[in-house]
């Protein structure tokens, strides 16, 4: 297991260097360059020239690509090229909210999403299902800013319970964004949960457990959901990847210092070192994160595992023999 | 496996429990399948007793109704489509179709359990086999975790597979090995009552010849009442002290396992004897059944097997035959019994 | 089939459930009535409650921002020129002079006497020290113009890039040399961006270094284009604001802004939506101020292009502005049309009154319509500030009612500064704001060439000859004749059709007091206070 | 139903494949109410040309009229440039079929595939495949789409490309998931005896078993690639700016929705009920394709 583990975390070097490619490439062809937001009224035309050979922008963009290779290959992320703030402590300084939100995030969804799954799988076609889809219905297509703002005149201007936006009041003011981003991941989790719980619940093994005498909440609950928590995991990994990059929307309604609005805010001064240096953190935080989504199969489905495992076990079973 | 060697022994008499007491009793159970369009009548009124360390064996040919009897004794019958029109089934004294949920799974496993058909499928693919005997233990006897498990290893050693495998998981296990998995699983708290549900069809013979001297000698040793569901007259005659023939969700004859195997009442029975291949006469030629088992949702009027019966007579095919007792052990379903001088060409004298 | 109408019910049940409890409060905000909106007549006002002596004051205040850049607190770099950090550089610094409605006030610097338009000499303070523990001297000052002219493209070195010699005589007096005669030149001092900062601080740490000022308040933690912590300068050299901590944070969503004050947890809250406009004023809690900011929205065409080069194409175009509809559209009417057809600031000085603004008039549109080269091509509107992406959908329709095919292309900033490069010019009609100021050297960039206000790529060396004189020289009559000329030569033109001036809004608690509104957007909150009791 | 004289076998008549499966869809009330209420958008997105012009009833900006709520003359009320909400989300069924449709099939075609191939061969292809996924899972949708858009130019096709491009890595993902616990099922060791080639093995055999997950995501993935596009025209990359996409109208009317929450509420509401009727269908889909369920 811990040589899989280290094979994927070696894969993130090819990774990186992949992604800091797309970006400046991405960043070259998008329309506009980072002088063009700025201001540059009654700059003579040397000076002009100046700027552009300090942004290096008369280069093709392989020079630029480069250069930022080497300087990461020294560990230096660099200093974003409009606002000249190092951007490691950039990133560093947001990602703790953002993370916060997520975990938040994850817990309402996880908390809403699986129970809710269970209970339309069990009295499926009863009015309960229905609900339950129209509940899901509601998180997976409706806008996260829509949501958000209706949290906030509901909760917080209507009925003053929580802050509308800010983070100064701790827990209180993380509530209506982890709703926000949480009740997306809800929508689709339940969704899955209900359809996977469906599929296993005409298995075999759960009517031996019934003969067993396990009573019904137990056999659904350990038996049932045990075997349907790949695609459920598979859901909350895909859902959570993305509430990990920040969705730079819930943040922007709740103006919550993320990293998402950093990334956003970097794209749109086509500022190619921010965006890079956001870009390949993220990168980082989903591969761990994947990776994590993975181990977790295995630690779910000894079938799955046993492929990670297969060469190491042939090795032990000679000691055993010899 | 001829059918000479009824091993129909009494040696086993002096076990722990005294046999008169009745363990299971399904009295005239009515079982149909209501689907958007049609309804399948499965069983249409069985009726048998079996007492502590008896054995049954019911007998047909698949679409008989076999598993859903068993299937309703243990009131698992998927509820969707299954109803039980009615009948009552009476486990040790415990009425299993007024029972409440939380009642009916204090008994299932721990006085009555089954033996499903399917070892590929009926274990629990992501937990240990240990983990899934254990269970049951605790479920039923409250002891701790650490107990549990060294019973289930117990349980394993008593199927002949090593303790320590205790925490492989299915998918590590071959088909046979599985199946004596789930064995262990049905017999870890001691029923009285075992549902073995075809337990040997998906081995293959070798294997077969084991799991049946296992279950046998199980029998023996824990003294526990068995329902042998099979379709191989050879299991019957090696295991079973009584016999039921089933056909469209009838029971068309019942009787000891002397009086089915060797005086044969029912034609259905006999053309059952006479599709078996016989080692004594090589060249004897095979006579099976014409024709095909009878749609469960369009059942004829009559005797169900009147289409395909040889003796079948007009009277049959109008009227439901009552049973015909020859013993108080022995009764059969079939018109032409009502004259007295009727015999069947082969077989039973 | 029930199981799946009862499914959509409940879906359509929660979504109006949710809705519903939005739209309770829904008084559909009544466009104001016909009258004007009270506009400022001078340039600055302080505006809320005022002092009083034995009131209680509350501790810290929140103000919101709205949403242009606060990247960075160093008034020179080309990030820092949004709203949030102006209001920011108010507090945390001084400037040399200060602006009291137009005419320029001593501040760090005592008195100043000017030669010619080119030479300048500065009498400085000497009793004031920095954030730092630092003295005030005049090195400082140097070294704020050489970082400033460092800084390129920014705010601070659009002003100070005409400085070319800076002597530093003695402690607090300092000669500047201009590389051309510009009047203008102490009115550029006046603007935040031309801060004074320390230089100690500065060389010793680039990031944090220009957070040292000599303002009234220290900054005690900043995170980029979130928010700014400020505490108050106890031993200040003016007088010390009774508030002890400030916090400006920045909001992106509109309706956010609005709940936020109304929730109080802010306390001033800038960028407000005016559909909320109404809400605030109609609240006796709060107050709304309104102001009209210098800058003018104007529709520009691209003269590089064959069909734009057309006058009588541009002139239908401009005879379609509906501006009471486009001001009701964009703004629910919270904004002011040009006094005049000159394409100018506000309340620029110099404005030439007498060039009638051409009214919405279809038939007169028409007309110029037959006599132009137009023949069925598409027509492309580009924007990318918000209300001018309605003003040009506004402009389609009017175009579509005509006949002209018109397509819009709405991008941001980056994508709209590339698409009409002064040298690469690819757009057709261009709406967007311009950068005027209270000087009237402001109005230059719209026609120098090679400049990134020139969206129209148009250059005509009559009025680049007068806008120099103008500059340059000392007689006022011939300045205000040179810049009328001006005016009145681009309005031949008609390359650059002013539109609009929006009226921005700020709410504020009922007892809020000390804000200063500016119609450069430079407003200075640091004597911002509210009384409690 | 079955008139009793008939049928005394019951042999069914074996119709091909996409008979059978339209057979039992057809039983299934809830996959028809999906069904129509599709077929509904699509005349609606149709025929709403002929019914209102473009220019006069759409696009024709009267600001006195701005702002007005929902009236018998304007049911859903009327948006901020006085035009009527009813007829735009109507003419917006249009946009948002395609884009929500079109992108998500983009999306499951290429990310299906994918994610199988990846589960199935696992070793080397699974890895460069699953990294690929998580290098574009990264790269913020935004901006992948703003430079699709600019490079190959701002029509309906190219902003599909840009969101489905986005809809990959989900399906990627879910799908190799599935695989990697039917890989080593019996009936896939049985198919490769038989010598069937690993291709149709995988159409055949590994996708129909894993397609309950994947119209869950699919379905799920009609709603957020029409707020994703929205997200794009918003900044001026997606849909040209009058055009009534639903997307682009409810987040250009999210400063109104305290006041006038009903130029949010109605195209709101049109997105859920087309995500629901793609649900329903997808689930009836789902057990008309799975012969477990044959009764």
């Amino acid at each position: 297991m811990i040589r899989y583990i280290i094979k994927r975390l070696l894969w993130l070097i090819p990774i990186i260097f992949c992604v800091a490619f797309i970006i400046y490439a991405l960043i070259d062809l998008a329309p506009g360059t980072i002088l063009d937001t700025i201001s540059t009224e009654n700059l003579s035309p040397e000076e002009y020239q100046q700027l552009v050979e300090q942004y290096d922008l008369d280069k093709p963009m392989i020079y630029r690509y480069a250069k930022y290779m080497l300087n990461l290959l020294r560990g230096d992320l660099g200093r974003g090229e409009a606002t000249g703030l190092d951007v490691w402590r950039e990133y560093t300084s947001r990602f703790p909210a953002t993370l916060k939100l997520a975990i938040a995030g994850l817990i309402i969804g996880v908390a809403l999403a699986i129970p809710l799954g269970i209970i339309a799988a069990k009295n499926a076609g009863t009015w309960v299902d229905n609900l339950v889809t129209g509940f899901t219905m509601i998180g997976i297509s409706m806008p996260s800013f829509c949501l958000g703002l209706i949290l906030i005149i509901c909760f917080s201007y209507k009925i003053n319970i929580f802050p509308a936006g800010g983070f100064d009041s701790g827990i209180r003011s993380m509530v209506l964004p982890a709703v926000a981003s949480g009740l997306l991941m809800a929508g689709t989790t339940a969704r899955q949960t209900r359809s996977s719980m469906l599929e296993v619940m005409r298995a075999d093994y759960l009517r031996t457990a019934r003969a067993k005498g396990v009573p019904e909440k137990r056999v659904i609950r350990k038996h049932a959901l045990g075997n349907a928590l790949i695609p459920i995991i598979t859901s909350i990994g895909n859902t959570l990847a993305i509430m990990l990059a920040g969705s730079a929307v819930v943040e922007s309604v709740f103006s919550w210092p993320g990293v998402g609005r950093l990334t956003v805010q970097a794209v749109n001064s086509r500022d190619a070192t921010l965006t890079c240096g956001c870009v390949i953190l993220t990168c980082i935080v989903f591969v761990v994160l994947l990776l994590i989504v993975d181990l977790l199969y295995a630690l779910v489905d000894p079938r799955i595992k046993a492929q990670y495992t297969a060469k190491k076990r042939k090795g032990e079973k000679k000691h055993e023999k010899s | 496996m001829s059918v000479e060697n009824i091993n129909h022994t009494e040696e086993n008499e002096h076990l722990r429990y005294d046999t008169c007491e009745t363990v299971l009793e399904v009295k005239d159970l009515v079982v149909h399948y209501e689907l958007e369009d049609e309804t399948v009548e499965a069983v249409n009124g069985i009726s048998f007793s079996l007492k502590r360390g008896q054995t049954i064996g019911l007998v047909g040919e698949t679409g008989a109704g076999k598993t859903t009897t068993a299937l309703s004794t243990l009131n698992l019958l998927p509820d969707p489509p299954g109803v039980i029109k009615n009948g009552e089934i009476t486990v040790c004294g415990h009425k299993m179709l007024e029972l409440k949920p939380q009642e009916l799974e204090k008994i299932r496993g721990k006085e009555i359990s089954m033996i499903f058909q399917d070892p590929m499928t009926s274990l629990n693919p992501v937990m240990t086999v240990g983990e899934q005997i254990a269970e049951s233990v605790r479920l039923h006897e409250g002891i701790s975790k650490k107990e549990a498990f060294e019973r289930a290893q117990e349980m394993l050693e008593l199927v002949g597979i090593p303790g320590e495998r205790a925490i492989d998981y299915p998918h590590q296990f071959s088909g046979g090995m599985k199946q004596r998995v789930v064995i262990a699983i049905a017999l870890a708290c001691n029923p009285y009552v075992l549902l073995a549900d075809e337990p040997t069809t998906a081995l293959d013979v070798t294997i077969q010849a084991q799991v049946l001297d296992m279950i046998n000698d199980l029998k023996k040793r824990l003294g526990t009442a068995l329902v042998m569901i099979t379709h191989d007259l050879g299991v019957v005659a090696e295991i079973c002290d009584q016999v039921a023939v089933m056909y469209a969700g009838r029971i068309v004859e019942y009787g000891t396992l002397e009086d089915v195997f060797a005086h044969t009442k029912h034609p259905y029975t006999e053309g059952l004897f006479n599709s078996l291949p016989n080692i004594a006469d090589k060249n004897a030629e095979l006579k099976p059944i014409p024709g095909l088992m009878p749609d469960p949702t369009k059942l004829p009027p009559g005797c169900a097997f009147a289409a395909r019966c040889q003796y079948a007579t007009e009277a049959c095919k109008s009227a439901q035959p009552e049973p015909t007792y020859f013993s108080d052990t022995h009764y059969v379903l079939c018109t032409r019994y009502y004259e007295p001088d009727f015999r069947l060409l082969t077989r039973g004298v | 089939m029930k199981k799946v109408i009862a499914m959509a019910l409940c879906a359509v049940l929660l979504l109006c459930l949710f809705s519903a409890c939005s739209g309770k409060e829904s008084n559909t905000p009544t466009p104001p009535a016909e009258t004007s909106p009270e506009i400022l007549e001078d340039k600055t006002t302080v505006v809320g409650a005022e002092k009083q002596e034995d009131a209680k004051y509350q501790e810290s205040i929140t103000i919101i921002c709205d949403n242009t850049q606060m990247a960075v607190l160093d008034p020179a770099s080309p990030q820092g020129g949004g709203q949030g950090s102006l209001m920011n550089f108010n507090c945390i610094h001084d400037t040399l002079v200060e602006n009291d409605n137009g005419t320029l006030i001593p501040c760090l610097a005592l008195k100043w006497d000017v030669e010619d338009s080119q030479h300048y000499t500065l009498y400085l303070r000497d009793d004031i020290y920095f954030h730092n523990g630092e003295k005030f001297t005049a090195d400082d000052v140097a070294f704020t113009i050489e970082h400033a002219k460092a800084a390129k493209g920014g705010q601070a070195f659009n002003r100070l890039s005409v400085v070319d010699t800076v002597e530093v005589i003695d402690d607090t007096t300092i000669k500047i040399t201009l590389n051309r005669p510009n009047n203008d030149f102490l009115y550029y001092l006046y603007s935040p961006v031309c801060s004074i900062l320390n230089r100690e601080a500065c060389e010793k740490d680039p990031e944090k270094g220009p957070w040292i000022g000599t303002g009234a308040w220290i900054v005690e933690k900043f995170v980029s284009n979130e928010y700014s912590e400020l505490k108050v300068n106890e031993n200040y050299w003016g007088e010390i604001p009774v508030t002890k901590k400030l916090r400006f944070i920045k909001v992106a969503e509109e309706a956010t802004r609005y709940m936020m004050l109304m929730n109080g947890e802010a306390d001033v809250a800038f960028g407000c939506s005016p559909a909320d406009f109404d809400s605030i004023r109609s609240n006796p809690e709060f107050n709304l101020y309104t102001y009209v900011i210098c800058n003018a929205g104007f529709v520009g065409f691209n003269m590089t292009d064959p069909l734009m080069q057309d006058i009588n194409f541009r002139k239908a175009v401009a005879c379609l502005l509906n501006r009471s509809d486009i001001i009701k559209g964009t703004r629910y009417g919270y904004g002011a049309a040009p006094t005049s057809g000159a394409f100018w600031g506000y309340t620029t000085p110099y404005k030439n009154e007498d060039l009638p603004l051409q009214d919405y008039d279809v038939e007169l549109a028409k007309e110029y319509l037959e006599k132009s080269k137009y023949n069925g091509e598409t027509v492309e509107l580009c924007a990318w500030i918000p209300e001018f992406k309605t003003i040009c959908q506004i402009l389609q329709a009017e175009l579509m009612n005509l006949g002209v095919k018109a397509e819009v292309f709405e991008t941001d900033q980056a994508g709209f500064m590339a698409h009409c490069k002064f040298d690469d010019n690819k757009s057709q009609i261009v709406c967007t704001s311009g950068g005027w100021t209270g000087y009237p050297s402001s109005t230059a960039p719209f026609f120098t060439k090679g400049s990134t206000s020139n969206v129209a790529s148009y250059v005509n060396p009559e009025i680049t000859e007068l806008l120099n004189t103008a500059v340059s020289t000392k007689d006022e009559a011939e300045r205000e004749r040179c810049y009328k000329e001006v005016q009145r030569l681009a309005y031949e033109d008609c390359v650059y059709v002013p539109v609009m001036h929006i009226q921005h809004g700020v709410g504020a608690a009922k007892n809020v007091g000390g804000v200063i509104l500016t119609e450069e957007n430079t407003h200075d909150l640091s004597h911002v206070f509210k009384i409690i009791s | 139903m079955k008139n009793p004289e008939t049928a005394v076998t019951t042999k069914k008549k074996n119709r091909s494949r996409a008979g059978e499966t339209w057979h039992r869809l057809k039983k299934n009330k809830g996959a028809m109410l999906g069904l129509a209420i599709i077929i509904l958008l699509v005349l609606i997105a149709l025929y709403t040309s002929i019914f209102w012009d473009y220019n006069t009833m759409i696009v024709k900006v009267n600001i006195p009229e701005r702002v007005q709520p929902p009236s018998p003359v304007h049911p859903f009320g009327t948006d901020d440039m006085g035009r009527d909400v009813l007829i735009r989300t109507l003419y917006g069924t249009r946009y948002s079929l395609i884009i929500g449709f079109g992108a998500t099939a983009i999306g499951l075609i290429i990310g299906v595939l994918l994610g199988a191939v990846a589960g199935y061969f696992g070793g080397i292809y699974e890895d460069i495949i699953m990294r690929a996924t998580d290098i574009f899972a990264s790269i913020p949708a935004i901006l992948m789409g703003m430079v699709i858009v600019c490079v190959l130019g701002a029509s309906l096709p190219n902003l599909l490309i840009a969101v489905g491009i986005t809809a990959v890595p989900a399906f990627t993902r879910i799908t190799r998931s599935m695989v990697l616990t039917i890989r080593n099922q019996e009936y896939i060791e049985a198919a490769k005896c038989i010598g069937t080639p690993n291709l149709k093995i995988i159409i055949t055999e590994v996708i129909p078993n894993s397609l309950s997950p994947i119209i869950v995501v699919a379905s799920s993935r009609i709603g957020s690639c029409t707020i994703q596009a929205a997200g794009l025209s918003f900044l001026g990359f997606g849909v040209p700016a009058p055009a009534p996409e639903w997307g682009a109208m409810i987040s250009l009317s999210r400063n109104y929705i305290r006041t006038a929450p009903w130029m949010t509420l109605f195209p709101s509401l049109f997105i859920i009920i087309m995500v629901l009727a793609f649900n329903i269908l997808g689930d009836g889909l789902r057990d008309a394709l799975d012969p477990k369920l044959k009764r």
